[in-house]
């Protein structure tokens, strides 16, 4: 028996496995049990009504896809009113996405959550326009990725709290190390990277909003890259999300230093994706002889091959 | 959704290809072996179907398709215009070849017991979505008439529209301007004035679909609509299926196609 | 007859295909004509010899390949003496590509690059470890990026000199306008963007350097989107490179914004796709009715949108 | 390169399989109508294959294969372990199917007239590479001494390597203890004793390859050795497939097995 069993601060997973913001829902009840996962993460929640962004907002490439759905809600009213009955109704730990134009209502919004029944953890989603910087994302530089983080930390005190790291920046471990020390209890690495389609018959974006998120299989090799870089950099939890849809996918990002993994895109093509990813994972510690899969995060860092040599 | 019994009544399942076959010269149909599925699902409702073709080429994210053939006992069967990456994919499974399917997806069409006399009217493989209508109508003993629009007479498919339910149906094409809407519209307000039916449903063409509307509209006929969009997760997870709907008080929302649809009111639909 | 020449700057080019550094030799004339192509560009060249990195220095990935070759090479006075000759047996206009530790080290090379006949422009890849900013790349950051270009504009006063940009800074707008105010003909968008892959059974990088960088059709919606961002930001012609296979894939890169392309790996899954890019992009041109392949660059920006608006 | 007359000597072409058949349990072989490279193609030298099934899948870079059979007026031939994604892809097609391949590439062996009688010592699928020697040695009248390691009888296949070259083939299996380097050494001497090869050939084990330099040298016999690497390009321009070989010199360079090789002096190479 593989004890499959995760922490992330003070929070205890029955599995790493867990859903990536946005791509998930509890429509997904309807395929299997979604107890069976490590966590739940609701598609991230704004403060106010949002109707999202022009048609098309989803479009494919060779082993990915571009969104820019644009953050459709309700708001978070309705969000704690209306959808968290819906998700009481799940015993598997649940984290809420959040998403903010500010740092005042990363806030606000935070310690509404913290003093809703049923919120395991926080995952803030600060790859979204800054309003008080011209609209650049939060999570492109780390003084804004560390004053939203505070102004959390400082709402929620009690509450775990995840911040969700952005690709589109150039030094995300410099991002990571500041979200750390602004008191954030794990790092997701990473959302989207910015990408675009042209459709040459129109010479237009593929997208109805232009540029968008990039994510699938085809980014896999580059959020790799981010979970490793930051594993190395901080000593809270990382949790890799970028291109997994296989057990083999999960062990990668594991060995590279995440303590958890977030599946997305790989569900609209396999909507029992994580089961797979559940299953395939237990297999691979049966069949390697480890007793406990937390002992595969940062088995291929640089760290562990020094002491391995030792 | 008509959720049924089942714990979770969406699968994800590959499932035997028995038949696959060109049909006239843009169309192909699948015949799959799935009994459960098929037993399960109704009329309106879709598949979400991952294109690989038998050694596993094919786009990444899988491709929406009607049920057109369904119900206790019967193959669950598709019928798709082979269009881009995805349906040549498709198109090119072979008997004895394995599909991957994520279903039954989505609220279908609803019939009412109490009614009598429906009226069908379908353009290009719009008539896929609603050939089990028929079939489900003439089972209820409700009397179906079709009217099928198609860009020439290879393209009607009749038979598979109509399959054994004896529906009555009138043909038009592009060629001879029979499918021209103003010539649709006399041809329904004729048929309105001498049987009008209970209710009507449409698919497959933004034109008809906006005739159809107003002429429903000025009679007071009821109707219902089955739209398309472009899909990623099919369940209602990714918001990337939305069509503007007209909610109660009137005011226009977004609604997903895949989870509050396909099938809307005829009315609420907004025009695309 | 489409018209395929492009101007770069003060360099005319039959038409815009060429090959990517680092993916091309003179080796490839075996296989076809290469006074075909638009340009002919070298592997980066470096002041000294270089052994290269440690094996494997390539590994495949979902559509696209990680490399770590680390720029083996004899170095600069034995390019000029052993490689340029057999250069110079060609007519297509011959790019050299230049790497260098230091600006001053890239200064003194692209003078001597300036005085060895049958160079037609020098391409700056600046990707490269900066030896005099603790080994960051010049590419990450405008200033480093805009010192190395200055002092090569300096040292080499009327070659044409292109600037390869990096994908990893999180505003490559920015280092593309200080290289342009520094005096580069053209920017060159994208190198490869860092990436990892780790080999689950011996929990080590499958690269013998760890990271790599990552190129490919998986790559190409990251690269089109910095050549889109480039070309609104700069007035000086685009380069576009990354993932490109086909012509439809170079419509793409015209359409947002690039003067030419490049093709880097396509070339080694089918060593003539850069011919089969020149005459599909003679096929598309025809089809559309557009005289020259020169008035497809920039036709899916915003601004030509809002010019058709007017 | 063996450049030939041909203005390009290497070709990018989609050839059709005339034969796809399984040898023994793990390995597979490939006949391809491609009468023009098959007769250009000079043992030693290899084809850089697209790894696509009869459906397209497959992964995305080319796989190195050696030339296993070919020659004028013959079919080209590989023969190959299936090992990973790429030579599955390649043992799932079928005749008739295409086959996009480029070659032929790489530095071959060398065959001296004046030579008399060889020796080969080959491992595994080794003996691919080394079956085109046999028959071109044959052809110019010189003797074939062949000895053959494999796991077991299965894996042998000793006609897929003496084709109707006549060779004399010495198996040795890991099962009865064969194989092993001391029984092998011990063998090799006796053979240089009684009847001294005027040069060796070796390709697909690094423990045979140490022995058959050490034993070549102490006797002053010259050798070739066939070596494997990665490859990105097949063509040179990458230097990804780069191994240890020293130079004139005696300096340890980098060279390229696709350009410089794959068949290297066997003193010059380096164990990998
Ligand atoms: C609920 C539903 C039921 C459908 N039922 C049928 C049916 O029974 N028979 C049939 O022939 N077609 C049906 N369609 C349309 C069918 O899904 C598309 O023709 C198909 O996705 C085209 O894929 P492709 O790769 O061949 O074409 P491409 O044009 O290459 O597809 C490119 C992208 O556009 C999307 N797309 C293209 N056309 C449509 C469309 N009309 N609707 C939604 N997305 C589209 C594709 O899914 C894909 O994401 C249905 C669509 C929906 C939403
Ligand atoms: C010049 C040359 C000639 C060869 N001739 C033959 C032959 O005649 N018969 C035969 O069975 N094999 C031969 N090989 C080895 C053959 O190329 C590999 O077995 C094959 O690439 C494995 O691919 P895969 O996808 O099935 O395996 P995987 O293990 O999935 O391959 C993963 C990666 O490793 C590379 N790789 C794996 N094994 C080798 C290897 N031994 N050499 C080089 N690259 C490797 C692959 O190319 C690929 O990039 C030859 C190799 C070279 C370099
Ligand atoms: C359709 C779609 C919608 C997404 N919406 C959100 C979101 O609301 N909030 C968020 O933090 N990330 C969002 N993401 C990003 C994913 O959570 C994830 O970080 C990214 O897709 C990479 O993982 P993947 O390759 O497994 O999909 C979205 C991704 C997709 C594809
Ligand atoms: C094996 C390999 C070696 C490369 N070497 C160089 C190099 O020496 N100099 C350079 O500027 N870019 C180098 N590149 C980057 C390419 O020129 C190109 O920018 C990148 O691969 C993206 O294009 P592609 O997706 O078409 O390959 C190399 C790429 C590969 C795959
Ligand atoms: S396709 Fe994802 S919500 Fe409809
Ligand atoms: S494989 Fe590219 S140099 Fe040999």
């Amino acid at each position: 028996m593989v004890d499959l069993a995760t922490r992330i601060g003070t929070l205890t997973l029955a599995n790493p496995v867990m859903p990536a913001s946005g791509t998930f829902g509890p429509e997904l009840a309807q395929v299997f049990d979604l107890d069976r996962l490590g966590a739940l993460v609701t598609k991230s929640v704004t403060p106010e009504f949002r109707a999202g962004n022009p048609l098309p907002r989803l479009c494919e490439t060779e082993a990915g896809v571009l969104n820019s759905i644009g953050i459709p809600g309700k708001g978070l009213d309705h969000f704690i009113a209306q959808a968290m009955p819906e998700w009481r109704r799940f015993r598997a730990p649940l984290v809420v996405s959040l998403s903010a134009p500010t740092v005042a209502s990363f806030a606000d919004c935070a310690a509404r959550l913290a003093a809703t029944p049923g919120v395991a953890a926080i995952e803030a989603n600060i790859s979204c326009p800054n309003l008080e910087e011209d609209g650049r994302a939060f999570a492109m530089h780390p003084e804004p990725a560390a004053a939203a983080t505070a102004a959390m930390r400082r709402a929620a005190p009690g509450m775990p709290l995840w911040v969700k790291l952005s690709p589109n920046t150039g030094d995300i471990a410099a991002v990571a190390r500041a979200v750390e020390e602004a008191g954030a209890d794990a790092v997701v690495v990473a959302n989207t990277i910015l990408g675009l389609a042209i459709d040459v018959e129109t010479a237009r974006p593929k997208l109805g909003s232009g540029m968008g998120g990039f994510s699938g299989p085809a980014f896999k090799p580059v959020a790799l890259r981010l979970v490793w870089q930051c594993a190395q950099a901080v000593r809270i939890p990382v949790i890799g999300v970028g291109g997994i849809a296989t057990g083999e996918d999960a062990v990668e990002f594991l060995m590279a230093g995440a303590s958890a993994v977030q599946v997305g895109t790989a569900s609209f093509v396999s909507p029992t994706a994580m089961l797979s990813v559940i299953e395939a994972l237990e297999k691979f510690c049966a069949r390697k002889g480890i007793a406990r899969v937390a002992e595969l995060t940062g088995a291929a860092l640089p760290r562990a091959w020094r002491e391995a040599a030792e | 959704m008509d959720l049924g019994a089942a714990a979770f009544p969406v699968a994800e399942a590959s499932v035997t290809v028995i038949e696959s076959a060109p049909v006239g010269r843009r169309y192909h149909r699948l015949l799959l072996d799935a009994p459960d599925l098929s037993a399960r699902s109704r009329p309106g409702q879709f598949f979400h179907l991952l294109c690989r073709d038998g050694g596993g080429a094919g786009p990444y994210l899988r491709r929406p398709m009607s049920i057109w053939r369904c119900g206790e006992g019967r193959p669950l069967g598709f019928l798709f215009h082979v269009k881009g990456k995805g349906t040549t994919a498709l198109a090119r499974l072979r008997e004895g070849d394995a599909l991957s399917v994520v279903g039954p997806l989505g609220h279908g069409f609803r019939l009412d017991p109490a009614w009598r006399r429906i009226l069908i009217v379908a353009r290009g493989v719009g008539l896929a979505t609603l050939a089990p209508v028929t079939e489900a109508a003439a089972a209820m003993g409700i009397a179906v008439e079709a009217v099928l629009s198609a860009r020439a007479e290879a393209d009607l498919m009749a038979p598979e529209f109509a399959g054994a339910s004896g529906a009555a149906i009138t043909a038009l094409f592009d060629a001879d301007g029979g499918s021209d809407v103003e010539h649709v519209e006399k041809m329904l307000r004729a048929r309105f004035a001498a049987a009008r039916p209970d209710a009507v449903f449409t698919c497959g063409s933004n034109r008809l679909f906006l005739l159809l509307q107003r002429l429903a509209a000025e009679h007071g006929i009821p109707g219902q609509v089955a739209l398309e969009q472009q899909m990623g997760c099919g369940l209602g997870m990714c918001f990337c299926c939305v069509r503007q709907v007209r909610d109660e008080t009137g005011k226009v929302v977004n609604l997903r196609v895949c989870a509050e649809g396909p099938v809307f009111d005829l009315q609420a639909a907004l025009a695309w």
